[in-house]
């Protein structure tokens, strides 16, 4: 289980590192790298068992409904890229540590690098492909970070989101294959898998697969054309750069491809996109290297142009290409990190990178300049350096390869070629920078790095001197147990030497070095074309396209979303239209079992007012007082049929909330234009006539089904226990109060909110009132006339008792508690009519806030109360009781909670009209209790 | 016979009910619509009553009284709103 | 019968809904209503229709379903409460946007302003 | 204990009403705390119940005591409580958040969040159509009056096509029950689950129409295209916390989506089973597109979470599609996942709006905020949950999401569509982070007012609320075990059926 | 006998209501229009509501007389709807028929 | 003239026995549980509302007043037969007109019963009462007031004011005793 300890330890790691800000750089470069000193030590410690041939495995269930454990394995693969990433990280902390200036927070990017190194660690020690990819967004998200560690420049936060978009993209494509493969496989587990080659090779989804999982190798490893990010992310710190573009970030599509090697290479398609892929990456990288002249530019695409080399040679058909590509991955690695970091010295101790300015800086640095010679002489493949002996490997495995057919001659050309820009870069960077004349308006006045900002340099460049020298015995075992992590064990047998003889692969390298240095000495004509063509910058490119995207995005949106509530509407109904008839044309018969009954005249009266009330309201509808009027008529008619449909309490409902619909609608009225103006273009009326019509048919014509079927339902039984159970013959008022008196509950909680939010609309509501009506008439001058006043006096205590009885009579009667709580409300209203909401607050000083909540709680307790009879919430209860010269009485805890909807009504029709006439009232300074 | 004559009261009424109606729609004034509209809801008050004996039941009974209460109340609340724009002052 | 109530019903709705597809807040609110009236006629007609046959115990020999009628009740409250809200969101919108567009703004004034 | 599954209803509806009253009425430092607790009370009997169900199974109550399917039910199975416990979760969160101030800017915030918390807890456990459709109001009533709660003019105009929408949304609601119990004369759904299956001839059909009206209602709800035209708006212009409480009420939708199209119209239906399926499907996909394209185009990070919403619904709707299991099941983790996710986005960008000063939250270069760390650190937890990138919950949510479709016909057009969402989102998501906090002046000393700053309660609110993408992604076993247990008992109407009439029975 | 009764309370009092009507359609101006329903319709409906009250003691064998109080609450109200309206009326300046005396005794109101 | 009456109990006796009756009424019982239920709503109702009640002369001649409402059912009666064949007749042959009763009533519960009365009786409808208070300086109150009757056929406006103010004035003022 010491496995699990490298990822967890890296974590801590970080959070350590965030921890840091009160201690001095030293000390914060210290503790940051305590963690990853542990984890090598760690993985050191299990090095041995590794290169005897063991894969360690450690693991943890995670989630195991979707086959996604913790699982971690060790094996060649992982320990070489264990070793790198802990080793050039720790490199890379020292080197932080006198790289970064004062104003830099050192514990935000030591926190962000270890983030980022625990990502990497997640990676290559992931035995669960799902637990890979966790670890590989998560390498997008902490290099997200790291790239734009200078927020404030421009540049950096660019270069930080085209990193992030196009990983994150091809980290989506890439979970897209895997759980794929998984499914495929059925496992994600990573041995279940490697051991599935043949199976997934067969599959019909391979191409998808591989197409996939391949689109996010070649994103994060910047393979042509999803190249163009990485030399943005060099907007970052150079110690950033040094360790995401040498050993890890990039490297992290290297290592899927070779993780993967067993269950997806080995196929036609493979080689072909892998290696043509590989091939141009390396060619177009080389050659765009060459006219960088930014040193990190020219870093920037020489990565590029190596990590197409090793994709290269992942495609190229051969065993022994593998292990060149594996052992390219670690020259890389270690020259490119040193010669970062020599960048980054010399961008120090300058100020610039531009290597027109750079010049003849041997003078000033010899000791790095010698540095990063060694190191660009690495990378140029100059013998007896490591960069020699894998790209000799290179060029030999270019020659025993069939991936182009007849055309395949073109691909030891094309390499050497390649080999020649290297080495015509290569040449640059030592040329151009170290000698190459006197500087050019430096900022600075340059001058040799701190000793210990060159240890890791320096260590680097023995590297590569030692494994240049002696690859046999420094790298040869952890190649060979890497080898046959990737190829499994029929791994090819290959010595390492330096000299392999006179052979074609050295004539090449010879080519190569003297076609890179004719090319050098060539330049300037070289400069001249390319400055003739026409420059392509990636990063325009690619905003200018997110810009587009952008744009015809908002274009689309305003479009859809244009703000009109009409089409909102429209759209609903026409929904409504289409789900609702589609149906009704399946049907046989509209008309059900049931026969008509025959129309009376009663009906037929009631029928034709309603109806030309409503077309009346319909076509008057733009003089709204008339409207109102006319809608009166409707509403009145609407009660008439509950009357006569054998409903008298849905009349009565019906009847008191009309009247005080109507009156809220002409207190608001008064603030609104008296008149509609004709807006509508015909053909809009049409349409809308055409939807009302049709969604009227459809209405109905299903109304009219349900009137002609026969129905069951659930009734009798109310019926039947309203009395028995209930205590009470007024079904309708036991089904409200009782039987289903949990939706009475939470209708009257709407009530009161409605109220409560009325009241929050009209608090300092600044209202346009009109000093005289829509035909400039003058408001009449008595504000309360005179007879009105008088009479309503006489009116309000009938009014209540007509509530009482009604409320009394709830039970067994029509009636109850909210029709009650309306004409009591209404009786005030009169009150408020007749003698004006000031003359009122004085008589009543009642809080309609507290009114509606208590008229809640006592419904709410009345439920609640069954609670301590051991009942269910709501349970009702009632007895008869024998009172003396009364007679038998009923009493029910149902007419408590009935007490609660009649308060919670008066309470809140109160408080929504009392708000209104709070707006104009004459002293609308006066606090007003609500 | 009761039945025949509760039909012709009942057409009495029905032709009642038209009159208003066609008063309502046609105005010309607004306060002439509200009369129109009083003299409505007091006429539904009898055809309730009507159908009430006609039905032989005095469950609608109440539904008259709310009518005579409340169109008095919303006949009011109009004229209020024509003379002062604002009912509740 | 049941065709003439069917045709009420429809033609409610219709009538409702084409006011609440203009563009000022008062016909919209209108036309809620009769859409409300529409729709708790509708509810109601899911019980079927009977005539003089009240569910209070007592009143006759056989009931209509009550069921339906509670719902339509239930109904009506909370459509009350709504339309009251709007009522007054109506007010409040005249007076935060100048006009009683239901978008805040005529079509007419918008496009001269989107010109600019 | 009896009695718990009414709580999560009851205690919201009780803390409303205590909120309205003396001593409460007039302090507002009491009624904070008390809203505070009462939504931790509720938060804790919904906890409670669900350990509780989690062991003996779905619970039913009768309110009133009386039987199915003549009474109310209240019906708590594993989704319903999972998602009482979401919903008191984000209350308590947004009550903690918006006690620093933001509930002075209007009257009432605590007793209507309570009452919004009642309606939405409400909803998920009741048994009964009709009763669905009164929380349905009490929510909606709720956040109409929370949605107007600041008072400006673009809130005024996207509450008014809100509410009208809402309205004409009700209205077919009510047409909907109307068909229903006309046809099936119930209104029990365990009742009207076996009605259904009982229904001959052209009855078939109008429970069809039926049906498919409650879709139209649901999908409007939840903001499904293309009935999600007023989310945008009013999401963008409620007050942020305000916004992170609705951030639950599109999944109201969702949720009864899910329960009236696997329950009642379940597979037991016969003909009728699925009938949502077929226009579920390409909706939720188009759904998820214009969600995606909104999120490209918003201009401020309110609109841009408001899309976000879109883009989950979309998510969540092409999962109930999928009509089986196991996509339940992920809908459910996504379900709670997401709606934490976007209410956390919703109070981050309260936050920066707040410290931004004049330019909000509209993604442009302008002044840093006061707390870049706090905030900077908020805001890149909330978008790597959103964006579904490792550590968080929407990588598993992303991951299960992609492993539930492989294998259904329609997986080809759903993968390409929800990945590319998933990177719009990502594109989207990272701009703004640059635009928000990442300016060219990184030294300008600035002076800030002093109730721009979190202080300790928005903190609060926000480590609580963040806290839940971590938890869910270290404790994914077993929330996907009860994810699959909900699942499971949604999917078996059966279950359901027999545990309503086995109340019945025994009285 | 009370049949008798009945039937012609009910159709005095539908012969009144109609006449209230046809005098809302039939005059010339609002003023005078005023009158049918005032008057004529109350006291049809107290005919009418007298007649349910004799049909229902007959009915139920007791004394009922409670659809009287409808009729005491229309004799309460409707002077106060007519007061109303004809204020409204004067207040819009609604044409009074030619040849209407007393014009001069309205004030500005 | 009596404005406070007798006992603080019973503020207003006579609107007391009134919603007494009404609810016996609206029961249609005289059980002894409605009789008591019914006294105390009629007692407790009016002291709960007594706010909203402005001082008003109270009734001091019951006799008087029930004598007076019988006279005006009476005429009502008549009143309407003559309305109803008024509008049955060509409206050509009707002269309306407005007339402007003076009033020698002062209080506003009078004036509306006095106000009332005209409407439901021959022909006539109140139309307004002057002054109205607007119109006066603030704080002022009126001297004399005037009745303002919108009359369907007028013949003789000197005599209807006579008749008004005799038979249906005068009585008012006994009865309130003001
Ligand atoms: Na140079
Ligand atoms: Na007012």
């Amino acid at each position: 289980m010491t496995l699990l300890w490298i990822p967890l330890l890296s974590l801590l790691g970080s959070l350590l590192a965030s921890f840091t800000g009160k201690l001095s750089r030293n000390q914060s470069a210290a503790v940051t790298a305590i963690m990853p000193i542990i984890c090598l030590a760690l993985v050191i410690s299990m090095a041995p068992q590794v290169l005897a041939g063991e894969t360690l495995y450690a693991s943890l269930p995670w989630i195991p409904e979707l086959g996604v454990n913790l699982s971690f394995r060790l094996d060649g693969l992982s320990l070489l890229f264990c070793i790198l990433i802990l080793g050039i990280g720790l490199l890379i902390i020292l080197y932080a540590r006198y790289y970064l200036s004062a104003n830099d927070s050192m514990p935000k990017l030591y926190a962000y690098l270890m983030l980022f190194m625990t990502a990497m660690l997640g990676i290559v020690t992931a035995n669960n492909i799902i637990q890979m990819w966790f670890f590989w967004e998560l390498t997008s998200v902490s290099s997200f970070l790291l790239i734009s560690y200078w927020w404030y420049n421009p540049e950096a936060r660019k270069g930080a989101r085209m990193a992030l978009a196009i990983t994150g993209a091809g980290g989506l494509a890439l979970l897209a294959g895997l759980v794929l493969l998984g499914q495929l496989v059925g496992s994600y587990e990573l041995d279940v898998i490697l051991q599935s080659g043949e199976l997934v090779k067969s599959s019909e989804w391979y191409p998808l697969i591989l197409v996939l999982v391949l689109l996010g190798a070649f994103t994060k490893s910047a393979q042509f054309p999803f190249h163009f990010w990485l030399p943005h992310a060099m907007a970052a710190p150079t110690p950033v750069s040094a360790y995401l573009h040498s050993a890890t970030m990039v490297k992290a599509g290297i290592f899927l491809l070779a993780r993967f090697y067993p269950a997806l290479a080995g196929t036609e398609l493979w080689f072909i996109i892998v290696g043509v892929t590989g091939l141009t990456t390396l060619l177009v990288g080389a050659y765009i290297a060459l006219f960088k002249h930014d040193l990190k530019g020219l870093l920037a695409y020489s990565t590029i142009s190596h990590l197409g080399l090793i994709t290269l040679l992942l495609g190229l058909d051969t065993q022994l290409a593998t292990v060149a590509a594996i052992f390219h991955i670690i020259n890389h690695a270690t020259f490119k990190a040193s010669l970062f970091m020599a960048t980054g010295i010399i961008d120090h101790e300058t100020g610039t990178r531009d290597m027109r300015k750079l010049n003849g800086m041997w003078r000033y640095m010899p000791y790095t300049a010698t540095l990063a010679m060694v190191a660009a002489a690495s990378m140029a493949g100059v013998p007896l350096l490591n960069g020699f002996l894998s790209k000799e490997m290179f060029f030999a495995e270019t020659l025993h390869q069939q991936m182009l057919g007849s055309m395949s001659w073109l691909i030891p050309v094309l390499a050497t070629v390649a080999g020649a820009l290297s080495v015509a870069y290569s040449a640059r960077f030592i040329h151009d920078v170290f000698f190459n004349g006197e500087p050019k308006d430096l900022p600075k006045q340059p001058h040799e790095a701190p000793r210990y900002m060159r240890v890791p340099i320096e260590i680097l460049v023995t590297l590569c001197v030692l494994v240049g020298l002696f690859p046999a015995f420094v790298v040869d075992p952890l190649l060979t147990v890497a080898s046959h992590a990737v190829l499994g064990a029929e791994a090819p047998d290959y010595h390492l030497a330096i000299w392999h003889g006179f052979n074609l692969p050295l004539l090449m390298s010879a080519v190569a070095v003297a076609g890179g240095l004719f090319i050098y000495s060539q330049r300037k004509y070289l400069f001249q074309f390319q400055a003739s063509l026409p420059s392509v910058s990636a990063k325009k490119a690619f905003d200018a396209s997110i810009q587009r995207v952008v744009v015809w995005s908002r274009e689309q949106i305003l479009r859809i979303e244009n703000g009109s509530l009409q089409r909102y509407v429209f759209i609903l109904l026409l929904s409504t239209l289409v789900v609702a008839g589609l149906p009704l044309f399946e049907m046989h018969t509209l008309a059900g079992a049931t026969g008509l009954s025959e129309i009376d005249a009663h009906n037929a009266i009631g029928a034709a007012l309603l109806m030309i009330g409503a077309l009346a309201t319909l076509i008057w509808h733009r003089s709204r007082m008339i409207a109102l009027i006319l809608v009166s008529v409707v509403g009145l008619m609407t009660s008439v049929a509950f009357t006569r449909f054998s409903a008298p309490d849905l009349a009565l409902t019906q009847l008191t909330v009309e009247v005080v619909t109507v009156m809220l609608l002409m207190l608001a009225l008064f603030f609104l234009p008296q008149r509609t103006p004709k807006e509508s273009s015909s053909l809009r009326i049409l349409r809308d006539l055409g939807v009302s019509s049709a969604i009227g048919i459809v209405v109905g014509s299903i109304c009219y089904a349900l009137l002609t079927r026969p129905q069951e339902s659930i009734s009798q039984f109310f019926i039947g226990n309203a009395k028995t159970g209930g205590g009470g013959t007024n079904v309708v008022n036991v089904i409200l109060v009782d039987f289903r008196g949990f939706d009475t509950l939470g209708e009257i909680t709407v009530l009161g909110i409605a109220a409560l939010g009325i009241y929050k609309l009209l608090l300092n509501l600044p209202l346009f009132m009109p000093a005289s009506d829509s035909e400039g008439r003058p408001w009449a001058r008595e504000r309360h006339p005179l007879l009105l006043a008088s009479i309503s006096q006489s009116l309000l205590p009938l009014a209540i008792m007509v509530s009482v009885y009604i409320f009394l009579r709830g039970h067994n009667l029509p009636g109850g508690g909210f029709i009650a709580g309306l004409v009591t409300s209404i009786a005030f209203i009169l009150q408020y009519m007749a003698n004006g909401s000031n003359w009122i607050r004085a008589r009543m000083d009642i809080n309609y806030r507290k009114v509606i909540a208590s008229g809640l709680a006592i419904a709410t307790l009345s439920g609640i109360g069954s609670w301590l009879f051991g009942r269910n919430f709501l349970t009702s209860w009632f007895d008869y009781f024998d009172i003396p010269l009364v007679g038998k009485t009923e009493l029910a805890s149902a007419m408590i909670f009935d007490l609660g909807v009649y308060l919670t009504v008066v309470g809140a029709t109160l408080m929504i009209l009392a708000s209104l006439g709070k707006l104009t009232a004459e002293t609308p300074k006066e606090k007003v209790n609500l | 016979m009761l039945e025949n004559v509760l039909l012709m009261v009942f057409a009495m009424i029905g032709v009642s009910l038209m009159l208003n109606l066609w008063r309502l729609i046609v105005g010309p004034s607004v306060p002439d619509r509200i009369l129109a509209l009083d003299t409505m809801y007091i006429n539904t008050i009898a055809l309730i009553i009507l159908y009430g004996i006609g039905m032989q039941t005095q469950i609608y009974f109440e539904a008259a009284l709310l009518i005579a209460m409340l169109g008095f109340v919303s006949t009011v609340a109009v004229c209020k709103y024509l003379l002062r724009g604002d009912i509740i002052e | 019968m049941e065709l003439l109530y069917a045709s009420c019903v429809g033609l409610l709705v219709a009538c409702g809904i084409y006011l609440i597809l203009r563009a000022r807040t008062f016909p919209v609110v209108l036309g809620l209503t009769m859409l409300s009236y529409a729709v708790n006629l509708f509810l109601f007609s899911s019980g079927r229709l009977k005539i003089n046959q009240a569910p209070v115990l007592g009143q006759s020999a056989s009931y209509a379903d009550p069921l339906p009628q509670a719902l339509v009740l239930t109904a009506i409250v909370i459509g009350f409460a709504m339309t009251a809200f709007v009522v007054i969101l109506a007010i409040r919108g005249r007076a935060d946007l100048g006009n009683d567009h239901v978008d805040g703004q005529p079509r007419a004034s918008r496009a001269t302003k989107g010109s600019k | 204990m009896q009695h718990l599954i009414t709580l999560p209803v009851l205690l919201p509806l009780l803390a409303g009403i205590i909120l309205l009253l003396p001593p409460c009425g007039k302090n507002l430092v009491l009624r904070r705390w008390v809203a505070t607790f009462m939504a931790l009370f509720t938060l804790v009997a919904s906890t409670l119940l669900l350990t509780t169900i989690l062991g003996s199974g779905p619970l039913v109550y009768a309110i009133g005591e009386w039987q199915p399917p003549f009474g109310i039910v209240l019906y708590a199975d594993p989704l319903a409580v999972a998602l009482c416990i979401l919903t008191s979760f984000l209350s308590l969160v947004t009550i903690v958040y918006a006690s620093r101030g933001d509930d002075k800017a209007g009257s009432f915030f605590h007793p209507l969040a309570h009452f919004l918390l009642m309606g939405v807890n409400g909803a998920f456990l009741t048994g009964d159509l009709f009763n669905l459709f009164v929380f349905f109001e009490v929510l909606l009533i709720a956040s109409y009056a929370l949605l107007m709660h600041k008072k400006d003019k673009h809130t005024t105009k996207a509450a008014l096509h809100y509410v009208i929408l809402n309205l004409v949304g009700s209205s077919i609601f009510l047409i909907a029950l109307g068909v229903l119990y006309g046809v099936l004369g119930t209104l029990n759904m365990a009742d009207m689950a076996v009605k259904v299956a009982l229904l001959q001839g052209d009855d078939i059909y109008l429970a069809k129409i039926g049906g498919l009206l409650l879709l139209i209602v649901f999908a409007l709800k939840a903001a499904l295209l293309p009935l999600h035209l007023w989310l945008p708006a009013t999401y963008g212009r409620a007050m942020p916390v305000i916004a992170a409480q609705f951030a639950i009420m599109t999944k109201v939708g969702v949720y009864a989506i899910m329960r009236v199209f696997t329950m009642i119209f379940g597979e037991q239906a016969g003909e009728l089973s699925g009938i949502a399926s077929t226009w579920l499907w390409p909706l939720a996909l188009v759904t998820l597109v214009v969600g995606a394209v909104g999120v490209l185009a918003a201009e401020d990070l309110r609109r841009l979470s408001a899309n976000l919403v879109i883009v989950s619904v979309g998510t969540l709707i092409a999962m109930v599609a999928l009509n089986n299991e196991q996509a339940t099941a992920v809908a459910i983790y996504y379900l709670i996942h997401s709606t934490i996710a976007c209410a956390a986005m919703f109070l981050v960008a309260d936050m920066i709006a707040l410290q931004r000063g004049k330019v909000q939250d509209r993604l442009v270069n302008s002044r840093g905020v006061a707390q870049p760390k706090l905030l900077g650190f908020c805001f890149v937890f909330a978008a790597i949950a959103l964006a579904g990138l490792p550590p968080l919950s929407g990588f598993v949510a992303k991951l299960w999401l992609l492993d539930a479709s492989y294998g259904a016909q329609v997986a080809w057009v759903f993968w390409p569509i929800y990945l590319l969402a998933s990177l719009a989102t990502l594109v989207a998501l990272s701009r703004a982070g640059t635009s928000l906090f990442w300016h060219d002046h990184p030294n300008q000393d600035e002076q800030f007012e002093d109730n721009v700053y979190a202080g300790k309660r928005r903190t609060w609110a926000l480590v609580l609320i963040l806290a839940v993408p971590l938890m869910m992604t270290v404790f994914a076993a077993p929330l996907s075990e009860m994810s699959n247990q909900a699942a499971a008992a949604l999917h078996n109407s059966q279950v359901a059926i027999d545990t309503v009439f086995a109340l019945a029975k025994e009285q | 006998m009370t049949e008798w009764l009945i039937s012609a309370l009910l159709i005095l009092g539908g012969l009144f209501i109609l006449i209230g009507s046809i005098g809302l359609v039939k005059m010339p101006d609002f003023f005078m229009r005023l009158h049918g329903p005032t008057k004529a319709t109350t006291l049809g409906m107290a005919l009418l509501l007298i007649a349910a009250n004799v049909f229902f003691s007959v009915e139920n064998g007791v004394i009922n007389i409670k659809e009287i109080l409808i009729s005491i609450f229309l004799l309460i109200t409707a002077p106060i709807t007519g007061y109303m309206l004809i204020k409204s009326a004067i207040h819009h300046e609604l044409k009074a028929k030619d040849g209407t005396k007393g014009m001069d005794n309205i004030e500005d109101d | 003239m009596r404005l406070q009456a007798r006992y603080k109990w019973l503020p207003t006796p006579f609107r007391s026995i009134l919603l007494f009756a009404v609810w016996l009424l609206l029961n249609n019982s005289v059980s002894a549980g409605h009789l008591i239920l019914g006294a105390v709503l009629a007692i407790v109702i009016p002291l709960v509302i007594a706010p909203f009640r402005t001082a008003q002369p109270l009734i001091l001649r019951p006799g008087l007043a029930t004598k007076q409402l019988f006279i005006v059912l009476w005429d009502i009666i008549t009143a309407n037969v003559e309305v109803a064949f008024k509008i049955l007749a060509p409206t050509k042959r009707l002269r309306p007109g407005f007339i402007k009763v003076p009033l020698d009533l002062e209080h506003e519960l009078p004036i509306t019963m006095l106000a009332s009365t005209v409407s439901l009786t021959p022909g006539t409808v109140s139309a307004e009462v002057y002054p109205i208070p607007e119109s006066l300086p603030k704080g002022e109150v009126p001297t004399q007031r005037f009745l303002l009757i919108h009359v369907l056929d007028l013949d003789d406006e000197q005599a209807l004011i006579e008749t008004i103010k005799r038979r249906y004035e005068a009585p008012l003022k006994e009865i309130f005793q003001c």
